[in-house]
């Protein structure tokens, strides 16, 4: 462990898998041993995994940090199993070697003095690493899941915020419904001056409305179906408000709500 | 190993690279994207993404989707412009030891006369004709796919510039050797094979077509046996020299190619898994030429054609 | 699981199926071979390998190589002949309930018209032509590449007898809608699509082609994206019933041929890896119904087609 | 272990891997707990290995039976790392399942009093389990190598055997030459009344002109490639004397010496 060697280039790494633990049904926790992407890697980048031994799958696949200590030089992922690659990712054992490119993309501005983040599903991973980012800021977080399993987040989050907020969408744990449940009122009532959001794109245009209501300045992550994950196929593009094209992965991921269409 | 060798160097009708290895259009953004990932200078050329007149947004919707050992995109061209390319993406791109090689599209001959012009500047080596476009005169059946249109736009180029003309075949067509022949008589000087293959996937829960275009152009490593067995097809009946591409992930992929006729290679798909492939591929072909005591690479070109004369293949497939 | 599951029963033009699932020609032998693995009384349909006049002894030297997520063949069409067909195998097959489909093939018209007559038998449920195969006549090119020598071959067969005639089509073609149209127009019943892509492979060691007969037809999960395309587009072309194939090794990829609308599907290569695979996938289908509360599975048929109206598709796929 | 289900049908089973063995610089030897194939199989027919998690590789690939134990309920397979199929199987652990599709083709016939076994390279797998099956009749074995390390096999051999020839191209064990450097002696001094033999095409034939001219009845194994292993494509098509054809896995891989063209 610790050991990482590049493999030929400049952001391709071979990373050790530490740890891998079983969240719930379908997700799984990953700890790296990745000392040099630890190093670099802000919050809201992601990687590029390979997720097979040969040519099946064919193509990287695209995991957000979801945390990074760079004293130990490890990092966090935590995905959802939804086909090989990741079922190839929650069948590998500690000490397994993963070829990573990264770190990819750009990350997000930390700004303000009072954020609130508001993340949705397995939108939720790379908001954990900024709240590392922004301590010891008092950062509130907003998170909102279909059901009270998925939310296994709310302890790594309530080390970390001070106030952890929750919806589900069938009452399961907190509130009922989605984010925009609760979102009014927090903005309204809270003096934050800056919002995160990543999540599915209905929930983060509703979010980037209400945050734009309040005079909050919002910044969104996105997710596109990503070939390359380093800006040379176009795949992943969006549209941007003034028109022109965006690369979610080389651009983005993370955009303010303005810039991009959701 | 990094240092360049001479031995990998290959002179295309005029087109001299410092390695065989290029990188395709499509798969390379404009090669500065690839900056964090290798040495520019060791690519043999690179050959940017399709290039139009106007600027174009591309297909909306999804643009790229997986299949069995390769990829399905749609991504529409989306472009700058040439206009923008030759004002803010040549002049860095010209900083580097790399022959730049511009992959232009158009809609009519026209159009790809006046990119052509256009493109007719230092520091751009050759230009690459995509003509799996749909030609908007022709009822948006692309030009690549009869012998007739396709000639009509080589011509229009080579009327248009000095610059060395490399056309771009398409695979969809029953007669890969018709389309050669007539758009090397047409005046290409080099032939670049292949482009994609249309293909499409289903996305059994929504019932819908995963791709916003509905079709898409199917590359990687599932269509390389059709990409190798046209440029070996093609190599036996012009004379004019080869670039091969079609799912090269390894150096023995590209030996493959070379042997089946290709001066040349360029990767595409595997740029998005390996980003520093064109780099490492050049160390691995010395090595090759190094253990087998290869003077040159260009011995290697066709060496597995058959003699001229010998028509070999072509029976029954089943 | 192993009864007869009315659902899955669909109608092509009068071939009565019990399961939509076929087996392709030339990959399940004559079904017999495939009696130590599941139930023939299971299978919709056997499609026989490929069956000419006189006996064949197929090519010589390496007749398979597998590729990326795929596998090169040529076989040459070895067979023992329609007459011991007739005489040994047809007779054992008839115990099953399976459908019998002879795939045949022949050099000129004149051997299709006298194949389909000597076929025109009880037992024999329809017979598909394979068009890929070289015309003599016309120097080696396959009937199956342009829509005229295509349609004399299945006018010949449809003059020749009464049984349904299914037309096989080439996926080597430019046009396949101008395929499909024109040999249903000559009377094919229903289409099979698509057969083997051409490609090669070369040993780089050895600096040859791998294959005995240089070019052989591709085929397996590396081709589903062509082959769903291929129907796709036919299905929006033509009224009579498809039968799709091409890479089916899961219930996933026969949905995704459904969708894209093929009445059935036939399991070529899959069969190879996984020689039970059209009973299982029956079953599965079952299960998918079920899960879906789908009554029939010919409520799927198409489901992933646009309106007849309008065109989709076509755009720039690069 | 000794746990084996059918997967469905009738000649597919999931084999479990037992041991797993370095025999030389690229050959593994590898004992698997399979009894419902181990209380069918007869020496010279194979089995079809599925050799990856996916499609990579598609195809299955073929591989001999060195030896059965009905008793213990396990195969041995002894086989060398080529290509992708055959390095996954040589990194499979102790307990991992194997996909096997089996037994297939057709093994040698038992019959004579003084059999003589001609091997040659990897094509000394099948021979061993034919040694066990001739027992208790003395075997005499011709073992044909490039060098000393490929011939590992020699101790298996001589528990079994009468007596052990041994022949390298390069002298480095035994007579040097090849298996015709010592055959023409063996079969005038011996009383052998049938000859086995697997190995390199150009082997065999050698070895069935040999046994021809001193009258010994010669059985033959062939290998070809294999796309199915179960008579469905024909891609193992190998010439009969007759003219006809014969499939090499279904109607083989064992045929008499003057049945086949080599
Ligand atoms: C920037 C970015 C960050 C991401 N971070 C996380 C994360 O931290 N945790 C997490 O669980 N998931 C994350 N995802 C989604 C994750 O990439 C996909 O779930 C994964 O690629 C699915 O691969 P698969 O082989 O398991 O499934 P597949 O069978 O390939 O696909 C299943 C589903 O995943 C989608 N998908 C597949 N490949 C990609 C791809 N290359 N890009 C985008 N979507 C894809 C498909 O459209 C499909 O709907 C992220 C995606 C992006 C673009
Ligand atoms: C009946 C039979 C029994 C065999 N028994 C043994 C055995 O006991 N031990 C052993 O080491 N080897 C045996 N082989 C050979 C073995 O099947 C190949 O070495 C193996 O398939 C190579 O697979 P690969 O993926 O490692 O290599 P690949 O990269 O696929 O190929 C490497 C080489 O192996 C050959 N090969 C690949 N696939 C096949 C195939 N399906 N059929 C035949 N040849 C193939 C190729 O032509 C190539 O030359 C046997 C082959 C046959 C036909
Ligand atoms: C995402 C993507 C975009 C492409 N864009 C273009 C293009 O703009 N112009 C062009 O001529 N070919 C384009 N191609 C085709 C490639 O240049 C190449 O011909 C093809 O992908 C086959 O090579 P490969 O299998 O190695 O990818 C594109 C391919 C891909 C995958
Ligand atoms: C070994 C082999 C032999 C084949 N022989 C024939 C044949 O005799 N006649 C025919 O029409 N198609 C033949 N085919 C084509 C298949 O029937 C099928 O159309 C094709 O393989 C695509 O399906 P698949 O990808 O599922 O294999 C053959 C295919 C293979 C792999
Ligand atoms: S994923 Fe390729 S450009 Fe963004
Ligand atoms: S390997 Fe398929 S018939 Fe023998």
């Amino acid at each position: 462990m610790g050991k990482v060697k590049t493999l030929g280039d400049k952001r391709r790494f071979s990373a050790t898998l530490v740890q891998q633990q079983q969240m719930n049904h379908d997700v799984y926790r990953m700890v790296l041993s990745a000392p040099e992407i630890a190093a670099m890697i802000k919050p809201g980048q992601f990687l590029q995994l390979k997720t097979g031994r040969l040519m099946d799958p064919l193509l990287r696949r695209p995991i957000s940090i979801a945390d990074a200590d760079d004293g130990e030089g490890t990092l966090q992922l935590v995905y959802r199993v939804v086909g090989e690659g990741t079922k190839y990712l929650a069948g590998l054992q500690q000490g397994a070697e993963i070829d990573i490119l990264g770190p990819l993309g750009n990350g997000f501005t930390l700004q303000g003095e009072r954020p609130l983040i508001v993340g949705g599903g397995m939108g939720i991973a790379p908001l954990l690493y900024l709240v590392r980012a922004l301590c010891p800021k008092p950062v509130d977080v907003l998170l909102a899941g279909r059901e009270a399993s998925e939310l296994f987040w709310i302890k790594l989050f309530a080390e970390r915020c001070q106030a952890v907020h929750v919806t589900t969408d069938d009452g399961s744990l907190g509130t009922k419904g989605n984010a925009l449940a609760l979102l009014p009122q927090l903005l309204a009532q809270g003096q934050y001056d800056m919002l995160y959001t990543c999540g599915p794109d209905p929930m983060m245009e509703a979010v980037a409305k209400e945050a734009a209501k309040h005079g909050v300045p919002c910044q969104v992550s996105l997710e596109r179906y990503m070939a390359c994950g380093i800006g040379a196929c176009l795949s992943c593009s969006c549209g941007a408000k003034d028109g022109s094209r965006k690369k979610v992965c080389t651009d983005g991921p993370v955009f303010w709500a303005e810039e991009v269409m959701l | 190993m990094s240092k360049v060798d001479s031995r990998l160097a290959v002179n295309l009708a005029g087109l001299q690279l410092n390695s065989p290895v290029m990188t395709a259009s499509g798969t390379f953004g404009f090669g500065l994207e690839f900056r964090d990932f290798l040495d520019l200078n060791r690519v043999g050329a690179v050959m940017v993404k399709g290039t139009t007149l106007a600027p174009r947004a591309g297909n909306s919707g999804q643009r790229a989707v997986e299949t069995p050992a390769g990829m399905l995109n749609c991504i529409g061209l989306e472009n700058p412009g040439v206009d923008k390319f030759l004002n803010e993406t040549l002049p860095q791109l010209r900083e580097y030891d790399t022959q730049v090689i511009v992959n232009i599209a158009g809609a009519t001959e026209d159009e790809y006369a006046r990119l052509a012009e256009k493109l007719t500047v230092p520091g751009v080596a050759a230009l690459e004709l995509n003509i799996s476009c749909p030609n908007v005169k022709q009822g948006g059946i692309a030009f690549g796919t009869c012998p007739e249109s396709a000639s009509g736009v080589v011509r229009a180029v080579r009327n248009a510039t000095d610059k060395l003309v490399i056309t771009k075949l398409s695979p969809n067509v029953t007669d890969i050797v018709a389309m050669a022949k007539a758009t090397v008589e047409a005046g290409s000087d080099i032939l670049s094979l292949i482009n994609t293959l249309i293909g499409m996937k289903i996305d059994i829960d929504r019932r819908r077509p995963v791709l916003g275009n509905v079709i898409g152009g199917l590359s990687g490593p599932a269509i390389r046996p059709v990409a190798v067995r046209m440029v070996y097809q093609v190599a036996q009946a012009v004379d004019v020299p080869i670039i091969g591409m079609g799912g090269i992930m390894t150096t023995e992929d590209a030996l493959e190619f070379i042997l089946a006729g290709a001066s040349a290679v360029a990767i595409g798909t595997g740029n998005f898994v390996e980003p520093e492939l064109a780099e490492r591929m050049a160390d691995e072909l010395s090595a090759y030429l190094d253990k087998t005591g290869t003077a040159s690479i260009t011995e290697l070109i066709g060496a597995a054609l058959p003699e001229r004369q010998t028509r070999e293949g072509g029976g029954c497939t089943c």
